[in-house]
């Protein structure tokens, strides 16, 4: 109270005339904004606690709930602004770093939102997905360069190992620890029905997950948890994390109260210990080091699983990748500005990094100009909101994308971004039994797969717009793209050109 | 034939099938209107604490012994639903004295009554599954063995 | 800036390698006047300079005397120019605007290859992609052996009467008339594009074109005209000379089956090797609307694009085999062409010379 | 086509007509029913004086029942013997009804002992059947003074019915407690409270010596001056027809499992029968309504050529008075385990590691839980035995169970 009283951010606007008292938002609070009051007979709230998960309004059975942003405000200043000063308050407080949760909030240009897509009109004919074969298949990994035959003049077919997808979309890495057993499950359970890929993130892998196998990255980052022989040869692909988009430079931090029970056996660290991952691999300290890594994991795997390595997009990331597609890995994995994070510090998630739109324009072209783009294939991350965010992606240049908070988003996350809390409502973010369960991955896995379905929909429908009827096509279709509101070094690091021409 | 089941595996212990019961067994038209400021008497109850909750309803059995034992002749099953004649119940509650499940419990009335599937409300189909945010209650065809 | 078309085309061959004047392939241009809209015609002949057949025929645009004397000191340091001559051409009031057109007799000095470690192909490749990217004012459009192409801005069968191509003599023609709905209506962006000795005609738009364009130029390749053919050409000539694919596997390629195709068929290694070669060249797909008919040494092959959105039919009559946009253009050539059909989408026609027929 | 006859036209009679044509739809059927009214439910005769119910909705079937299930009814006839060997049954009327298979659900009556000066007593009323129900309404009064000889549970539902229409109430019973037959001392202590409270006034350990008129002449010396007499003391089974036709009978017909008599196609059920008891493990009979129905359902069930057996009933009682619920169930065997709060009370007994019998007044919710267990004869190891003594709950089981309690079709 007194000076380091911070009003809330929220409140809680309840309809008294609705609520019927019956305690299901109460019921439902992890964060115990809710109670009832036994003497007044009424609902009422303590609203500082409220992060606005949303979870009360979407169970209140009368709608007698909303949440709205609280009108209390500092006086007005362009400069110093109200979550400005906040934060120097909170700081003022507690002495320590600001710790937030999801992707990069901040006004900061999103290209594909400057990116516009073309169509088929007379000259060429747009193809009807309904009516015709449209295929978003792609294969991930390192193509031969050259044809070989064998004596009988029959061409050899090995293929170095290939990731298959039914469509450019993996779920990129969220660890067991950072997210519940159940989301884990949902993420498996709907990549094996959709045929695509979801990734361990670094907490290892449980061994219910086992049978997913075929659909599922393994990870090894810097903390190397739960990695072991089984671990990496259990997956379909093996990632090699160097960095986050979400906090480019630093390692990740688990508190150990999420450290319990399966969660501290699957990572192999004690209960309740804080599982902390270095910024670097204390074994990469240089480009020949990563493809040392890279061969150590190729042998421990027999050479049969493709190695992806995985970057956040900072500024020289062109020439990173290009060391990357000469180590010996088969994709390449970057991850933008705005991807998301379980918990990162603010200030690292809010300033570091590159948009992964110029990043990647930047890598494919320079992997095209030194002619070993088909060395790997790159797939791009760090908020990709839409089927037309994979379209632009696939057009500039990337073979799949990553996608993590519009998966969590279908699971019922509601970008709250308290994740570092632990006590996510919506059964995500936390390892509480009791809220773990508020996830049935019947629901989950089947609200991925529709949300899937529906972008497969959309890019089948977009592609055929276009005149294209297969996604190989697209990949690196720049022409395909216009830009609006760039300007001249946007449009060509994009390799695009303005609306108009 | 297709019956309500509850895994709960995913209940929340929320209540919500309970307010929704209540609400569709009201016949009024608001939740409101219905609900506010008023004990409920719904036909599913959420047992447990904590960690464990379930929601338990009439399980519409193969051989119901409600049936064979109400006093009053006022249960019967029909169609394979176990139903409750509340016209002519006296309240006897012998019927709560032999439902291994617990799945009776009187009415604000004194007058028993129990889970009909909503087969005879407005619902059409039971609103506690409709209503269940985790998918803990289903309604659905199981066989013997599942 | 790329240029959208629309076309007509039309070959012949003669199996027996039969050598027949451009007259004929000229008239089959006629009836699909209206496919064409006067920006652009051409034909190739294979088999046409018997006399010069172990030399590269390089056919040649420029824009002033000096571009030429430029351009033929710089060949003159790698090649040996046997001849070199204008190409003859009639003067009529539907072509204008011609630049100076020549032909030039090469062969690559063996001096050069040694010192570069290059075949020789490789290096007449490079050379013409040298001058087309980096000579202004010259441009080689045709550059293989024993055949040529004759292309400039106006109707087809305008441009095969200004070439006088009824003075010359082939076993196989290919023809193609131009609509394109914009261009700058320059001489080098008429059909056939050419490399070595691939020409190839085309008519469509493909919509995968900067996805084929980015990844061939990964291999020294420069599309600099912008045009679908051209990338076509570059796509023929990298998987077959530089990749060693047969015509059929490159068709396989550029004209993949779909997926749920290649897994129904039974035939083991082609099942393995139509899924190896979609998955390696995934870029080399070509999707949109197009037929084209590629000429090479001792061949032609017609494909059309996997869904067929372009017209295209082939009939035969004895030692011939004709292709064309429509059967029309097939009667004129020969009215009594039997056994016309229309291929399926992504299923290569492919005729060659009897052995030793040429 | 068989045929079966039932004598008696009670629940136990309409538990076996629905357990023969569960196989059997075209066996012919006659039921004897010396009551000339279809089948009702006689529990409910309290509530028909209390106003709770009327004769329409104490039907225990709908109207067309017989006519549904091919019945023959024969109404306000008695049956006066049976013939084991010919197979046949006596009618009051001289008729003789052949049978296949019999069953004798011919119930109980009253007993009524042999008091002194019983027949000076001008109103004096039974409380068994429909018609001992409506004479007793139609003398009731406002300014009524009954007495009722007996503090069973026919006795105290027969005095919460006509409370509100009668002056006063006496109940007296040799017994020094109310419902000696299913509540321990402690528990009976609380009811008859209740049921002071509401106006109820008891004699108890004491009994009529003689009637004078409309005066009763205690034993303790005490006279009470009443103007109705109920007589509620008890009920003998009637089982001289079976006794009769040469089949064994002890406090009723004894039966075994399937219900079968001693004598060949001669099966009973209900009030009438001494069937196998699973809590007392031994057989006695149990005048209780929902036992009438599953008699008579295993005994149609295996006369119709069915096997069925009822193996798992238990003296069970739910009964209500004033608000104030009482269940009862099992014997009052073993340890007890109580749990009492304010106005309710809990004990459970638990014998050999199951549970033997419970009492309940007041918190009666769920309580078929501790039913089936006496039924099931679950062993407690298997369940939260802290938690069940504190609450019927199917949180007492274990997580598999109520998988399959709630998962399963049941």
């Amino acid at each position: 109270m007194g000076v380091e009283f911070i009003y809330p951010e929220f409140e809680v606007v309840r309809n008294y005339d609705r609520c019927i008292a019956c305690r299901v938002c109460e019921r439902q609070c992890a964060n115990e904004v809710h109670f009832y009051s036994e003497e007044r007979g009424v609902m009422i709230s303590d609203e500082a606690k409220c992060v606005d998960c949303q979870r009360c309004v979407s169970l209140c059975p009368t709608r007698a709930l909303k949440i709205v942003k609280s009108d209390s405000t500092l006086r007005e200043n362009a400069n110093w602004q109200n979550d400005t000063i906040k934060e120097i308050y909170k700081q003022a407080n507690s002495g320590g770093v600001l710790l937030s949760s999801m992707g990069n909030p901040k006004p900061l240009p999103v290209y594909w939102d400057k990116i516009l897509i073309n169509a088929s009109q007379v000259t060429n004919p747009p193809i009807d997905p309904l009516r015709e074969p449209m295929e978003t298949q792609v294969f991930l990994g390192k193509k031969p360069s050259r044809i070989e035959r064998g004596k009988d003049g029959k061409i050899k077919c090995e293929l170095p190992p290939q990731i298959a997808l039914s469509l450019p979309v993996m779920f990129s890495a969220m660890s067991y620890g950072s997210i519940s057993y159940n989301a884990h499950a949902s993420l498996a359970r709907a990549a094996t029905e959709l045929g695509i890929l979801y990734n361990t993130g670094e907490g290892g892998l449980h061994e219910d997950f086992y049978k997913y196998g075929k659909n599922t990255v393994v990870q090894v980052a810097s903390g190397r948890f739960g990695v072991h022989e089984d671990y990496l040869n259990a997956g379909a692909a093996i990632e090699i994390k160097m960095g986050q988009g979400a906090k480019p430079g630093i390692g990740g931090h688990l508190p150990g109260a999420k450290i319990v029970g399966d969660v501290s056996r699957t990572r192999m660290i004690p209960e309740r210990s804080d599982a902390i991952s270095p910024a670097p691999h204390h074994d990469i300290y240089s480009i020949e080091d990563l493809r040392q890594l890279v061969f150590s994991l190729k042998e421990a795997t027999q050479y049969k699983k493709p190695v992806i390595v995985k970057v956040a997009a900072v500024h020289n990331i062109a020439a990173i990748a290009s060391g990357i597609a000469r180590s010996g890995a088969d994709v390449i994995a970057i991850d933008g500005f705005r991807g998301g994070t379980g918990a990162a510090p603010t200030r690292i998630r809010d300033n570091v990094g590159i948009p992964v739109e110029l990043a990647l324009a930047a890598v494919d072209k320079r992997l095209r100009d030194e002619g070993i783009r088909g060395n790997v294939s790159l797939v791009v991350g760090g908020s990709i909101r839409s089927a037309a965010d994979v379209i632009k992606a696939v057009a500039l240049g990337a073979d799949a994308c990553y996608v993590a908070t519009a998966a969590l988003l279908a699971l019922g996350c509601h970008l709250c971004r308290t994740c570092q809390s632990g006590k996510c409502n919506w059964g995500i973010a936390t390892q509480r039994p009791d809220l773990v369960k508020r996830l049935n991955p019947d629901i989950g896995s089947a609200r991925l797969v529709n949300l899937m379905t529906a972008w497969r929909h959309e890019i089948m429908e977009i592609m055929g717009g276009m005149g294209i009827n297969s996604i190989e096509a697209l990949r690196g279709n720049r022409l395909m793209l216009r830009g609006v509101g760039l300007n001249e070094k946007e449009l060509e690091i994009l390799g695009i050109s303005h609306a108009g021409e | 034939m297709k019956r309500v089941y509850v895994n709960e595996e995913w209940c929340l212990g929320c209540h919500l099938c309970e307010y929704n019961c209540a609400y569709a067994n009201s016949g009024l038209k608001d939740m409101v209107v219905a609900l506010k400021d008023k004990k409920i008497f719904p036909r599913i109850r959420v047992e447990g604490e904590d960690r464990i909750t379930f929601a338990v309803s009439c399980r519409h059995c193969t051989d119901p012994i409600c049936v064979k034992s109400c006093i009053a002749g006022a249960i019967s099953k029909r169609d394979g639903v176990v139903r409750i004649d509340r016209n002519k119940c006296v309240g006897c509650l012998t019927c709560v004295l032999v439902c291994p499940y617990g799945a009776l419990a009187p009415g604000e009335d004194g007058i028993m009554q129990k889970c009909e599937l909503c087969l005879d409300n407005a619902c059409g189909a039971p609103a506690c599954v409709t209503g269940c945010p985790n998918r803990a209650i289903v309604y659905e065809e199981r066989s013997e063995t599942q | 800036m790329r240029i959208p078309s629309g076309c007509a085309i039309a070959a012949v061959i003669s199996r027996t390698g039969r050598r027949m004047t451009g007259g004929a392939i000229m008239e089959a241009m006629k009836p699909m006047h209206d496919r064409s809209n006067g920006l652009g015609g051409g034909f190739a002949g294979y088999g046409i300079y018997p006399d010069y057949k172990d030399f590269y025929a390089f056919h040649m645009f420029f824009d002033c005397r000096d571009t030429r004397k430029k351009c033929e000191a710089f060949l003159k340091e790698s090649f040996e120019v046997v001849k070199g001559e204008l190409i003859p051409t009639r003067k009529m009031p539907e072509i204008t605007d011609e630049p100076i057109i020549w032909r030039y007799f090469v062969t690559p000095l063996r001096s050069v290859l040694a010192d570069l470690q290059l075949d020789e192909k490789e290096f007449v490749a490079r050379t013409v992609m040298k001058i087309n990217v980096e000579m202004n004012g010259a441009y080689v459009f045709s550059s293989g052996k024993n055949m040529g192409t004759f292309k400039a801005v106006g109707f087809p069968e305008d441009v095969g009467v200004f070439y006088r191509l009824d003075e010359y003599e082939g076993y196989s023609w290919t023809a193609h008339g131009r609509y394109p709905t914009n261009t700058p209506g320059w001489w080098g962006g008429a059909h056939p594009f050419t490399l070595l000795d691939y020409s190839v005609v085309h008519n469509g738009e493909i919509s995968s074109y900067d996805a084929n364009r980015r990844y061939i130029e990964m291999f020294g390749y420069k599309c600099t005209l912008q045009t679908d053919t051209e990338v076509i050409t570059y796509i023929l000539d990298y998987l077959i000379r530089r990749q060693g694919l047969t015509l059929t596997e490159a068709a396989s390629v550029i004209a993949a089956p779909f997926w749920s195709t290649i897994e129904n068929t039974t035939n083991s290694y082609e099942k393995e090797k139509l899924r190896y070669l979609r998955t390696v060249f995934p870029s080399l797909l070509i999707t949109g609307p197009f037929s084209i008919v590629l000429g090479f040494d001792g061949g032609l092959m017609a494909l059309n694009d996997r869904l067929k959105l372009r017209s295209m039919v082939v009939g035969e009559k004895d030692d011939r085999v004709f292709i064309a946009s429509e059967e029309a253009a097939i009667r004129v050539m020969e009215p009594d062409a039997e056994k016309i059909w229309a291929p399926s989408g992504g299923e290569p026609v492919i005729v060659t010379l009897k052995e030793g027929a040429f | 086509m068989k045929r079966y006859v039932m004598i008696g036209g009670g629940v136990a009679a309409v538990g076996c007509i629905e357990g023969i044509r569960s196989l059997d739809r075209e066996g012919e059927i006659t039921v004897i029913s010396e009551e000339d009214h279809p089948v009702y439910s006689r529990p409910l005769i309290s509530y028909l004086l209390e106003g709770k119910t009327d004769t329409e909705r104490m039907k225990y079937r709908p109207d067309g029942f017989y006519k549904e299930n091919g019945c023959r009814v024969f109404y306000g006839r008695r049956a006066v013997s049976v013939d084991a060997v010919s197979h046949s049954v006596a009618l009051d009327d001289g008729a003789k009804t052949a049978y296949d298979k019999l069953c004798v659900a011919a119930g109980s009556r009253p007993f009524v002992p042999p008091f002194e000066g019983l027949d000076t007593v001008k109103y004096k009323f039974s409380f068994m059947t429909l018609d001992d129900a409506l004479a007793l309404d139609a003398a009731l009064f406002e300014s009524a003074r009954v007495l009722i000889v007996g503090a069973g549970l026919i006795g105290l539902k027969c005095a919460e019915g006509i409370r509100d229409r009668v002056g006063s109430i006496t109940v007296c019973d040799l017994a020094d407690r109310v419902l000696s037959s299913i509540l321990d001392a402690d528990c009976a202590a609380v009811v008859q409270k209740h049921l002071e409270q509401n106006g109820i006034a008891f004699m108890l350990g004491d009994t009529v010596q003689r009637f004078e008129g409309s005066r009763a002449c205690m034993k303790s010396g005490v006279a009470v001056d009443f103007d109705l007499l109920v007589l509620a003391v008890g009920v003998w089974a009637n089982s001289e027809l079976v006794k009769n036709a040469g089949g064994e009978v002890n406090r009723g017909i004894l039966v075994d499992k399937k219900m079968m008599t001693t004598l060949d196609g001669v099966y009973a059920a209900g009030d009438c029968a001494e069937g196998y008891d699973a809590a007392l493990g031994a057989r006695r009979v149990l005048a209780i309504l929902p036992n009438a129905y599953m008699q008579g359902n295993t005994a149609g069930v295996n006369m119709a050529g069915g096997e069925q057996e009822f193996g798992n009933a238990v003296p069970m009682n739910s009964i209500g008075f004033f608000g104030l619920h009482i269940m009862t169930a099992g014997v009052y065997d073993g340890e007890m385990f109580e749990d009492a709060e304010t106005g309710s009370i809990r004990r459970l007994f638990v014998k050999d590691g199951r549970l033997a019998g419970f009492i309940l007044i007041g918190g009666t919710d769920r309580a078929g839980i501790y039913t089936s267990l006496i039924r099931e004869k679950t062993p407690l190891d298997t369940v939260d035995f802290d938690l069940t003594k504190k609450v019927a709950s199917n949180l007492i089981f274990s997580q598999e169970i109520r998988r399959k309690k709630f998962g399963g079709v049941v």
